[in-house]
């Protein structure tokens, strides 16, 4: 295969990391999942800083790390540009040095031109003589972007490279990146915990949960069928478990969803947008099939909109406008009624 | 400090290193004929006992291999009577016993690839060599200038070099054999005793004084190749 | 199989090096064990006088080690901490105590702790207290050449160490003392520790200050190093024996160390 | 006013115990400079003898520090990365040598590079060379006595460095020798200058293996320390002089050191 | 005043902060602002971790610093609860021993059941035992948090406090925030770059850039009024400087707009949200009055939706939906028509 295909089972602690992942070379991969899933060791691992206990990583039909074949290529032979999460520059190198540390290492041509260039290219050029010591968290992981981007890698490691970015630079790092990744030719993993990033940037998706992988497909599919409510909720939305007759969904949790398509039996997931669930005071009466009686959380009012966490069976999220929000003056504690149409929301087989 | 009671006392002395067996053995034997007395022995270099005994340290009697460091003492005004000399070393020179480099005379020294070890002339043991070898007519270049004769004989029983000048009396070692000197060409050495004028018991350290230059503490010192004075 | 996947690997160019310096080093502790007196080890290990002797080191170079702990990391504390305690001469005198041949070190003590010297004059004349040729004598000469090395070692870390951390404590409501206390030394622990230990084996070592400053009485002032050396012109074999009781004990108090020793130097 | 802003201000409970350290460290060489015979110091302090004494210890001192360097930073990397260097058998043999008192450190390196040593013996049978009594020597006991310092110190520094930077220059391609070169050294510069400086000072100062392993004979192997001990017996106050000399040649090295010294101790 | 006022003039090297700063007590204060603004070392400064140069900061009538009255009250005498940008966590301390720090330091009563109790909330009492080294990037945030919450401050100064949090632990420990900031009754200063963060948990925003304020005031003012670029950035908005004569705003780019209030005159600032912008193939015919010719120079998709970056003038962000995108064929580099209804946009006086 072209590209990055490694199987893992690797222990930090009491930690097992156990995953298969496969990142075609050209696609750039987004690796989500909660605080402490493995993403870090993941990305580690692949990198060659900690050998994997039993399995085999392969880039492009070479093995990096095969403990049955006795093959361990070492970190500095295998040109992966690995972004850390707390950037780790160089204390005692200036930024420039420290971006021009990769080719020089690697004795590319003219390292110091490299170097300004991403320097440029990241907008930080006028910071090349300061040390690590001397910048803001945003400016420190621009210069940890650009030093792993300067050492021209084989394959791309980015752990969160965008965390400490402001929002208004983030979507030009962003720009920049999709620009440049688009140019790169090997295979990107890119940990994120910005929903957007995934979609703006990736073209597959990684879902890790507890040192496994729980979902990964294209950003598309993951995105439009969540697996687990972690990806639900990631994007955005309501996620049920349910068994399916006759579009009709019962619940693990005793709730009843009409669903569009007669047609699905057995084991399906249900997903309903925060935005096609409607709040009434009294029972609705018309064509929603789907009315549940809920009690409100929660509410977070944002400029325009609200989001609401009401507890049923089932719970769910409800964005309602900032109008509603005030003729139902809603408050915690509040008891209502929650409708969606059939046709508003979405069921599909459950696949694992 | 120097006494403990009317029964018990305990005599402190400081004496040169080149006096250790000997008067561990004379200490012995006074401790014998005055019971209930302890001697406590110090030995060390002349010059810091003496450097001691001016500082006030709790020193009864002091003993010193060279007359010169003893004058220091008494110009200081620490000791209580003029010091007088009681007994004498003389030079020898002392080979690894295996004796490799074939060394039978004094003159075997001047042989061009001999290694030779000597005192710094500064010190009493360096003045004596200087002194010896003139008497023998003897150019020799060592290749050390050692601070002190202990540091020589180390080096000849370790077999570094090939022959060092000590004296007499510091032949002791198996690792050692001497080649004596002729008495006219070896210098000697003047040992010199007193009572510390600082000590709280004079007369016991009077007695100890006495012992020594007496008829058996010359005796036991001739044992261990001591001249007398 | 593991052996060839292990990420560290060690380069020649370290090794060679690494493998000379222990050479040069063990060669002659190794020579030392081969001309040891084994026969003569057993009854001198047993003699009063070496009990004694090794007694007396223990004693002085730990109270040594504990004198410099008290006084030197305050210092270095300071010397790492404020301006005025960072100055060149402050330093300065640190590092000299460490040039001083150890027999003019005790030549200094003397004039400063003497009789007559400028603050044990003094004390002479005002207390009746004397300090040379006692056991306390012992304790100050071992401090003196042994301070400095815990003082550099533990300024040296304080320098490097991340001050923010301190930051991070102040705002929580600690104290100085409490930030010095609970965050401070533990972050320095290592080298407190590789300090002291430095400055104990310098203690136990220590012979030409002790020598001169606190004469060599036994029982009082003869500690090991000087026993050996009273040693080595008569009985040159029972200095060796002496000196390995040394080394042997020494050794087992730092392996046995080593547990808790590198615990501390673990983070 | 602005004194009163100062963020850091200096607690007593530090203050005090600085202080002290700051006299007891202090007050020697205060006395050393009151006993000593300034009349005298001129004229010693170019005789051809000191002068000759102190070109030698110079010589020998920075050399033996350049031998500590070269193969005791390998053996502390190698110590703090590696397994089988880790272990308490090389931890322990890198501290023995500190507590060994000098006299019996030179007996040891008789033992090892004598004429009739370990590895002296075959030189001597093979080549006809002889180590003691030679300026080499000097330079060979002076090393032994000081790479300990050295070695613990940067293997302490070692030990609570980050690895994860160098891991991050793995990641950028960096060869082995590359990371050490270009960030494991600067990242403990300030801990290697802190070693070599206690590294310098101790073999400055050293005199008891000197004198035993090399010998005291002025051109070739007396340093300043001998030169220091051999006139003490006999002129005490050129031996004081003489230290002096030692102490104010090493005050104005340490002190014109102190703005390098100190540019490396910052992060 | 109740609660913080702070006049401050500080350095950093060369950069200089030099802002006036009001937090109400029992409010909490969004800080904004690009990366390398000075929101980090406002934060420090407030805590007494640096002196300011002139100026003074008052809290509730204390003054805690002042060079004029020669007062400096040192950081642990503050109770500012500071959660650093890069955690600071005592490595040689446990989780547990962290958090207990601050109470104990304190005195407060029964330090290991608040610091459990806080673990507990942010839900990382199973990490009590573990150091700092073996936590997850997101797990140590966490554990910040609660050690500075523990800790009881007087004030909050919160530095990017979920920045390294996976998306969907981040909606619950905003809500444990939210919950925890209402019931504080001193002043909050939260740094932050999600704005749905900001517009979440913020009663106030401040926003800074280049060291200085560029705007301030309620989120709501804030989010509907941005007063800069960076802040309709951040907002998801396009802002225009113009003139405004009888309806129609001449903008600095020479481009007119039409806009929706007749009887606004003189400098405005005009925001077009990206949805209320249509793009045409050719030039649309109809009512929208502003019709101006661009040229794509970015796609970004999302799941459903596209951001679509023009130049013009005017330069726009367009969001379209995944239909239109294909409909058009958008690609950059293509020349098109964008239409905006003066209705649909809005304009207001430009307020410095
Ligand atoms: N040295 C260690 N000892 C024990 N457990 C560890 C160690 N290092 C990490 N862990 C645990 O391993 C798990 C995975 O950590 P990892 O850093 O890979 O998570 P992550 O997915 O990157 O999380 P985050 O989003 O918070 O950065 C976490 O639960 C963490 O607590
Ligand atoms: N020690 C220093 N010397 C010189 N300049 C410094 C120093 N520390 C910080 N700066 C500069 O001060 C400015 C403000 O830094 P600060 O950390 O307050 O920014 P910030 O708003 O927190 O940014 P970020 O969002 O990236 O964390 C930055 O431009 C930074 O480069
Ligand atoms: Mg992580
Ligand atoms: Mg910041």
């Amino acid at each position: 295969m072209n590209g990055l295909s490694a199987r893992i089972d690797v222990s930090r602690g009491d930690f097992r990391l156990h995953v298969d992942i496969v990142a075609a070379a050209g696609r750039i991969t987004a690796v989500l999942g909660p605080n402490g899933s493995g993403k870090t060791t993941l990305l580690h691992t692949l990198a060659g800083l900690q050998p994997v206990d039993a399995g085999r990583i392969e880039i492009s039909g070479r093995v990096l790390d095969d403990p049955a074949e006795s093959v361990f290529v070492p970190a500095e032979h295998r040109r992966t540009g690995l972004v850390f999460q707390d950037f780790l520059l160089f204390p005692h190198l200036s930024v420039q040095a420290n971006v021009e540390f990769g080719p020089r290492s690697l004795g590319l041509p003219e390292p110091a031109r490299r170097a300004t260039e991403w320097l440029d290219r990241l907008d930080v050029a006028d910071l090349a003589e300061r040390r690590p010591s001397a910048l803001s968290g945003g400016q420190a992981q621009r210069v940890a972007l650009a030093r792993a981007l300067a050492a021209d890698p084989d394959m791309l490691l980015l752990d969160e490279p965008m965390a400490a970015l402001d929002a208004s630079t983030r979507v030009e790092v962003r720009r920049e990146l999709r620009r440049h990744l688009r140019e790169f030719t090997g295979p990107t993993l890119l940990v994120t915990h910005d929903p957007l990033d995934a979609l703006v940037l990736a073209d597959d998706v990684v879902v890790l949960e507890s040192g496994r992988v729980s979902q990964s497909g294209t950003t598309d599919d993951v995105g439009r069928r969540p697996a687990t409510s972690y990806v639900a909720t990631l994007m955005g939305a309501n996620l049920l478990h349910a068994i399916a007759v006759d579009g009709l969904a019962t619940c693990t949790d005793g709730t009843t969803v009409a669903i569009p398509d007669r047609a699905l039996r057995g084991e399906v997931i249900v997903v309903i947008r925060p935005e096609a669930i409607v709040l009434h005071r009294t029972p609705p009466e018309g064509s929603a099939r789907n009315v549940w009686p809920v009690r409100v959380v929660d509410v977070e009012t944002h400029l325009d909109r609200s989001l609401v966490q009401v507890a049923g069976p089932p719970d769910l999220a409800v964005a309602v406008t900032a109008a509603s929000t005030r003729d139902l003056g809603l408050a915690p504690g509040m008891q209502l009624w929650a409708s969606a149409k059939a046709l508003d929301l979405d069921a599909y087989p459950r696949s694992d | 400090s120097g006494s403990s009671g009317a029964d018990e006392s305990t005599l402190t002395v400081s004496a040169a290193a080149s006096l250790t067996e000997s008067f561990t053995e004379l200490a012995t034997q006074f401790e014998a004929d005055h019971p209930g007395t302890t001697v406590r022995l110090n030995f060390g270099g002349s010059s810091s006992l003496a450097e001691q005994v001016v500082s006030g340290a709790p020193v009864d009697v002091f003993a010193s291999a060279s007359r010169t460091t003893m004058d220091t003492v008494v110009e200081a005004g620490a000791a209580a009577d003029d010091a007088p000399t009681f007994t004498t070393n003389s030079m020898t020179i002392a080979v690894p016993s295996a004796n490799r480099a074939n060394l039978t005379s004094i003159a075997d020294l001047a042989k061009p690839g001999v290694r030779v070890a000597e005192c710094a002339p500064e010190v009493p043991c360096g003045a004596a060599a200087r002194k010896t070898l003139q008497n023998a007519g003897v150019t020799v270049t060592p290749v050390t200038l050692d601070p002190d004769v202990k540091t020589v004989l180390g080096r000849v029983a370790a077999g570094e070099v090939d022959a060092g000048l000590v004296y007499v009396t510091d032949i002791r070692t198996a690792n050692v054999a001497a080649i004596p000197i002729p008495a006219d060409v070896a210098a000697t050495n003047e040992y010199a005793i007193t009572v510390v004028k600082a000590s709280p018991q004079q007369d016991l350290a009077r007695q100890f004084v006495d012992f020594v230059a007496g008829p058996t503490g010359q005796q036991v010192l001739a044992t261990y190749g001591f001249g007398t004075p | 199989m593991t052996g060839k996947r292990r990420t560290e690997s060690t380069p020649w160019y370290l090794v060679v090096p690494g493998v000379v310096a222990i050479a040069f080093l063990g060669l002659p502790l190794l020579g030392l064990l081969l001309i040891a007196p084994w026969g003569d080890l057993l009854p001198e290990l047993t003699s009063e006088e070496a009990l004694q002797a090794l007694r007396l080191s223990l004693i002085t170079s730990l109270s040594a080690t504990g004198l410099a702990l008290v006084v030197g990391v305050p210092l270095a504390v300071l010397m790492s901490r404020t301006r005025w305690f960072a100055g060149p001469w402050v330093r300065a005198l640190v590092t000299l105590p460490l040039v001083l041949p150890p027999v003019v070190g005790g030549v200094a003590l003397l004039a400063a702790f003497g009789r007559n010297g400028i603050a044990g004059g003094p004390l002479y004349e005002l207390a009746g207290v004397q300090l040379p040729f006692t056991t306390l004598a012992v304790v100050i000469a071992e401090a003196f050449v042994a301070m400095p090395f815990l003082v550099i070692t533990v300024d040296g870390a304080l320098r490097s160490a991340d001050r923010r951390l301190e930051q991070a404590a102040a705002t929580l409501g600690a104290s100085r003392w409490t930030v010095f206390r609970r965050v401070t030394l533990p972050l320095i622990a290592p080298s407190i520790a590789a300090g002291a230990v430095l400055a104990w084996a310098r203690a136990l070592g220590e012979f030409g200050a002790t020598l001169t400053f606190a004469g060599s009485f036994p029982g009082v002032t003869r500690t090991l190093p000087l026993a050996i050396y009273a040693a080595l012109d008569v009985q040159r074999s029972q200095a060796i024996a002496l000196s390995l009781v040394l080394v042997i004990v020494s050794a087992v108090i730092l392996v046995s160390l080593r547990g808790q020793f590198l615990a501390g130097m673990r983070r």
